[in-house]
């Protein structure tokens, strides 16, 4: 059951930027490696957008600045607060980053000990630890799974155990680095419905452009380390000469 | 794969680049050896060292002062050795108390301290000499051939090959960790030390887990194209007779050092 | 990428008679871990080890703020030795330390004989024979021994660093085996609390392993012996070596060291000479003391820690 | 441009199986996990078939047995010789087998090192394991890689040559592990078209029913450690209610 898009264009690029404003973005690598070269970006509440683009696109370097692990040149602001060195962990509480492999999420033992990271190192109270966790399993299904071992977990379990562990921070924005690669057609499907029903603002990379199609009102398409397109994803997804260009294939 | 940034060979098209891995191994070791052996304050033989290396870089293509911009890395050990300054041998140069310790640096101590530094320096532009113009695999296939146990090589070979894999995953994860260390606003942040300990070696438990795991499926991508536990390898490389009479002037030369080192 | 430790002694500061002897050792040892693992793991070995290997080298980039934008690092020979065996433990130490030498310059080449013997063969033996000593034992004890030998593991290594440094004239004993140890009794800490928490991770997720016959190789008691013996010795010789700084010098002396020393082309063991005597005996009581504290303190702090995790 | 497929139904399932040959094989884990329960195939020469089915459904499992890495209960002949211990270095020579993660794959330092290792542990002369590097890497093209270091390579690019780590054994039947998993669509349009040109018989695993449709004539459906369909790509893709049964969707 695919989205049904709006046939007359929704004024998306006239938004405020309330949850996200990205300004002129230049980041290079260490090696030199010019990643982003001026990517400017704005995210409204209840937005849900994809961000495509061929490999080495940026798509995960542009991600990495959203919570300030790296550190470019240019503004960024979230939720209204300018991205700065001191106030890093308050970023940090609002942006939950999501890595593409599970496996580079989870590093404690149990299930339960990973969610509870975030809460714990925000410095809240046990009790409210707790009862985020459960709040943060429950919303991806996985109440069960508390005092599994995470390391055991399929693939599918890890992705969403993985998303857990920053609902449970409660971020404002969800950011989501190629939700749905090596899942299986079935846990792809219940990674759809899952996304579709968080009401959360998100930002989701991703090579699956049929997924993009059935979940995503707008699309940003980035290359070489800039935005090169940003609209409806309908119209976007129709453009076969812009995808052909940027390594991309008509779903 | 972004862990690229380990590797320390520098593409150059030289003399030295070209040269067999085994005589570049051999003569870094006997040059380095050579600086060991010069007696402390040997400040002639010192100096006709560093211009051998000078030659070396020059020969390389690299720039001159190559190796020096990137010899400061055995700086901290330095620290250690300054206490030589304060060998009993020797004319005291003057005394410092110190709390309870009287340091009293001697001439000798000086002569000593210098000795070891411009030792380890030259020492080490060496190295990175060596390994700036000699890929890592041939080197392993250097140590091969000088008769190193093959076990060894392969250990180190594969150690090299799943060290910038391993490196992505460590980085992954930590920013993994980061990116989770929030603080709602107003509230201080900061577990314990305690706390912090116990999530890195949750990390490096994660980590071993698993590398270990990997080693299994690598084992079976080896079994799957015939390993069975005898290691071959082919003969990647043949001495030249140009190789042969660098190695010989190489050895000459440390000869001649260490003669002007003891006149 | 540098190492967390100053540890890795760089050419130009050890004598080429100390960089042969632990050469010599060290190729022994060696040899003899080759044809221990060889029997032990066969033709799994070689990746294993490998990879083992590469597991070190990245752990090494594992750190953990502690205060004051310092931060605890891990150096992973005693946690390998206790999941690998002692030997395998070598071999993989072996292969860290020579490619930390050659690729990142990180210890020198002469000096790698007595890198891979101070962080390699030393603390597989403290990590491994403490750790055998109680295998059949409750998991809080085998946990609170395991991080006793993770610390002793660091301790010994900077001990017998400052002694090699010592024995090569490089520096004054009196001054850095106090530096040394002030030094790598905190860093052992980190070490140890970070040894404890990886293994209770890995008791957790894969138990099999900590108990696998063919991987372990449950050696016999040498083990523990030695592994005790070479703690004893650490924690024995490090307030000897500090407040005796003249006795081996004066042994020296008398058998005319001092002379052949100083007329000699290149000299057996420089500086076997007599020190300003009377030196230091406040700064080697003190670092006795903080010695002890620490570990009393690491003691404590593990009893809690496992009290919460048992409960 | 799909492959066109056949409107009559082509004979597979009555093929002598004179590639391999597999019947009644059975396998449990060391942890007791029953991964295989009965599974029976054959491929003949020429076949290109592909194996889907959900997460843990066996496909790994199966494919390590082909070449003897585990050992189950049953019986398998590849080129008409029975696997036992005995031969297993003669049918590891006749079985390529590539798995998911290149970088299991790729264990030596140089791609020349990597895809000389099959040929030498075979016991070829030096002139020989050369000459097969070099064909090896000219049929996935290559060749321009033969001394480049493996660590710098991309994904797509580690994908090829771990496919000429196999090809350089001159394997009678090629055996793939989810090789397009992580691809961009670039690449993988890249990988489609090498696999479509390769001359030998194939058995490859996927997740992408795209892939399938493609490429090969011919579907294996495995879950739970069984084979519950084989047949006519075309049909099994189009039997929507067999889909989704085994946790697959029509592409
Ligand atoms: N640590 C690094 N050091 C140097 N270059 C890097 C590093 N990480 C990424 N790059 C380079 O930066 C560019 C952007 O990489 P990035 O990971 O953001 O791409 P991406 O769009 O996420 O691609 P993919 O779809 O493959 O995930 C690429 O060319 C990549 O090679
Ligand atoms: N080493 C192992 N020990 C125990 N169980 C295992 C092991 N490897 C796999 N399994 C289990 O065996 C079953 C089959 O696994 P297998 O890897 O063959 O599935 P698969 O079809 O390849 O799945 P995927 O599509 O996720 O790759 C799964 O239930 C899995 O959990
Ligand atoms: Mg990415
Ligand atoms: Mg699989």
């Amino acid at each position: 059951m695919p989205v049904v898009h709006p046939r007359e264009p929704i004024p998306i690029l006239d938004c405020e930027g309330d949850v996200l404003q990205v300004r002129g973005l230049h980041f290079s690598y260490p090696d030199g490696h010019a990643a982003l070269r001026g990517v400017s970006l704005k995210l409204c509440e209840g937005d849900k957008a994809a961000l495509v683009g061929p490999n080495g696109a940026g798509k995960s370097t542009l991600m990495l600045h959203l919570n300030g692990i790296l550190e470019g040149r240019g503004e960024i602001e979230v939720g209204g607060m300018r991205l700065t060195r001191g106030n890093l962990p308050a970023i940090r509480s609002l942006v939950g980053l999501v890595f593409q492999n599970p496996d580079d999420q989870l590093f404690s033992p149990t299930v339960f000990e990973d969610v509870a990271f975030g809460p714990l190192h925000m410095g809240l109270p046990e009790d409210e630890v707790r009862g985020r966790v459960d709040e943060a399993l429950e919303s991806v299904q996985m109440s069960a799974y508390k005092e599994r071992l995470s390391h055991h977990l399929s693939m599918g379990e890890k992705k969403r155990i993985a998303i857990a562990t920053v609902l449970s921070m409660r971020p404002s924005l969800l950011v989501l680095d190629e939700p749905s690669a090596g899942l299986d057609p079935r846990a792809r499907r219940t990674l759809i419905h899952l996304l579709r029903d968080l009401p959360i603002t998100m930002l989701v990379s991703t090579h699956d452009l049929t997924l993009v199609r059935e979940l995503f009102p707008r699309t940003i398409v980035m290359d070489e380390g800039r935005i090169v397109a940003d609209g409806l994803t309908m119209e976007i997804l129709d453009d076969v000469q812009l995808l052909e260009a940027h390594g991309l294939e008509k779903p | 794969m972004h862990a690229d940034v380990f590797d320390r060979y520098h593409e150059s098209e030289s003399r030295l680049h070209r040269l067999d891995p085994r005589v570049k191994v051999a003569v870094t070791v006997l040059f380095i050896l050579s600086n060991a052996l010069l007696p402390d304050g040997a400040w002639s033989a010192f100096g006709l060292t560093w211009l051998l290396l000078v030659w070396a870089n020059h020969l390389s293509r690299l720039g001159v002062d190559f190796s020096f911009r990137r010899s400061f890395l055995a700086l901290p050990f330095a620290l250690a050795a300054t206490s030589a300054v304060f060998s009993p041998l020797g004319n005291p140069l003057a005394e410092w108390r110190l709390g309870p310790l009287t340091l009293i640096p001697t001439d000798y101590g000086l002569v000593k301290f210098f000795s070891i530094l411009v030792r380890s320096w030259l020492s080490v532009q060496a190295a990175i000499l060596l390994v700036a113009v000699t890929r890592f695999p041939d080197m392993i296939h250097a140590f091969e051939h000088l008769r190193v146990p093959k076990i060894l090589t392969t250990i180190i070979a594969f150690l090299y090959r799943y060290l910038f894999v391993l490196a992505d995953e460590v980085v992954r994860l930590l920013r993994a960790r980061e990116s989770r260390s929030a603080a709602a606003p107003g509230v201080r942040s900061a577990r314990s030390v305690l706390w912090r300990a116990k999530v890195t070696g949750n990390l490096a438990g994660q980590l071993f887990l698993r590398s270990y795991e990997r080693s299994d499926r690598i084992h079976n991508a080896m079994l799957a194209r015939g390993y069975d536990g005898n290691l071959r390898t082919l003969n990647l490389h043949v001495m030249k007779p140009g190789d042969w009479s660098f190695f010989s002037m190489c050895v000459i030369l440390i000869l001649l050092l260490q003669l002007i080192g003891r006149l | 990428m540098n190492s967390p430790l100053p540890l890795h002694i760089p050419d130009g500061f050890l004598t080429v008679i100390i960089s042969g002897v632990f050469w010599a050792v060290t190729i022994v040892m060696v040899g003899i871990a080759i044809s221990k693992t060889n029997k032990s793991l066969g033709e799994k070995q070689v990746p294993l080890m490998g990879v083992m290997a590469a597991f070190i080298f990245a752990a090494q980039m594992l750190n953990f703020p502690v205060a004051g934008g310092t931060s605890g690092h891990f150096l992973g020979g005693a946690l390998a030795a206790i999941v690998l065996g002692p030997w395998a433990a070598m071999l993989v130490m072996t292969a860290v330390i020579g490619v930390q030498a050659l690729l990142f310059q990180d210890g020198g080449l002469l000096a790698m004989g007595a890198n891979i013997f101070n962080m390699g063969i030393l603390t597989a033996a403290i990590g491994f024979g403490l750790y055998r000593g109680v295998s059949g034992r409750t998991r809080k004890i085998r946990l609170a021994v395991a991080g006793c030998a993770a610390w002793l593991a660091v301790v010994a290594s900077a001990l017998i660093t400052s002694l090699q440094l010592w024995l090569s004239g490089a520096s004054q004993l009196q001054i850095v085996v106090p530096a040394m140890l002030g030094v790598h009794i905190l860093i052992g800490l980190g070490e140890a609390l970070i040894t404890v928490a990886a293994l209770t991770f890995i008791e957790r997720t894969r138990p099999d392993l900590l108990n696998q016959e063919s991987v372990t190789e449950k050696g016999g008691r040498g083990w523990i012996v030695a592994g005790v013996i070479v703690s004893i010795g650490a924690v024995l010789l490090s307030p000897f070596a500090s407040t005796h700084p003249d006795g081996l010098e004066r042994v020296a002396e008398d058998m005319g060291f001092l002379h052949l020393g100083q007329s000699a082309p290149y000299r057996l063991l420089p500086d076997y000479t007599i020190p300003f005597l009377g030196a230091t005996p406040l700064s080697t009581i003190v670092a006795g003391v903080v010695g002890a504290l620490v570990v009393l303190g690491l003691a404590f702090v593990l009893g809690q820690s496992l009290r919460k995790a048992g409960r």
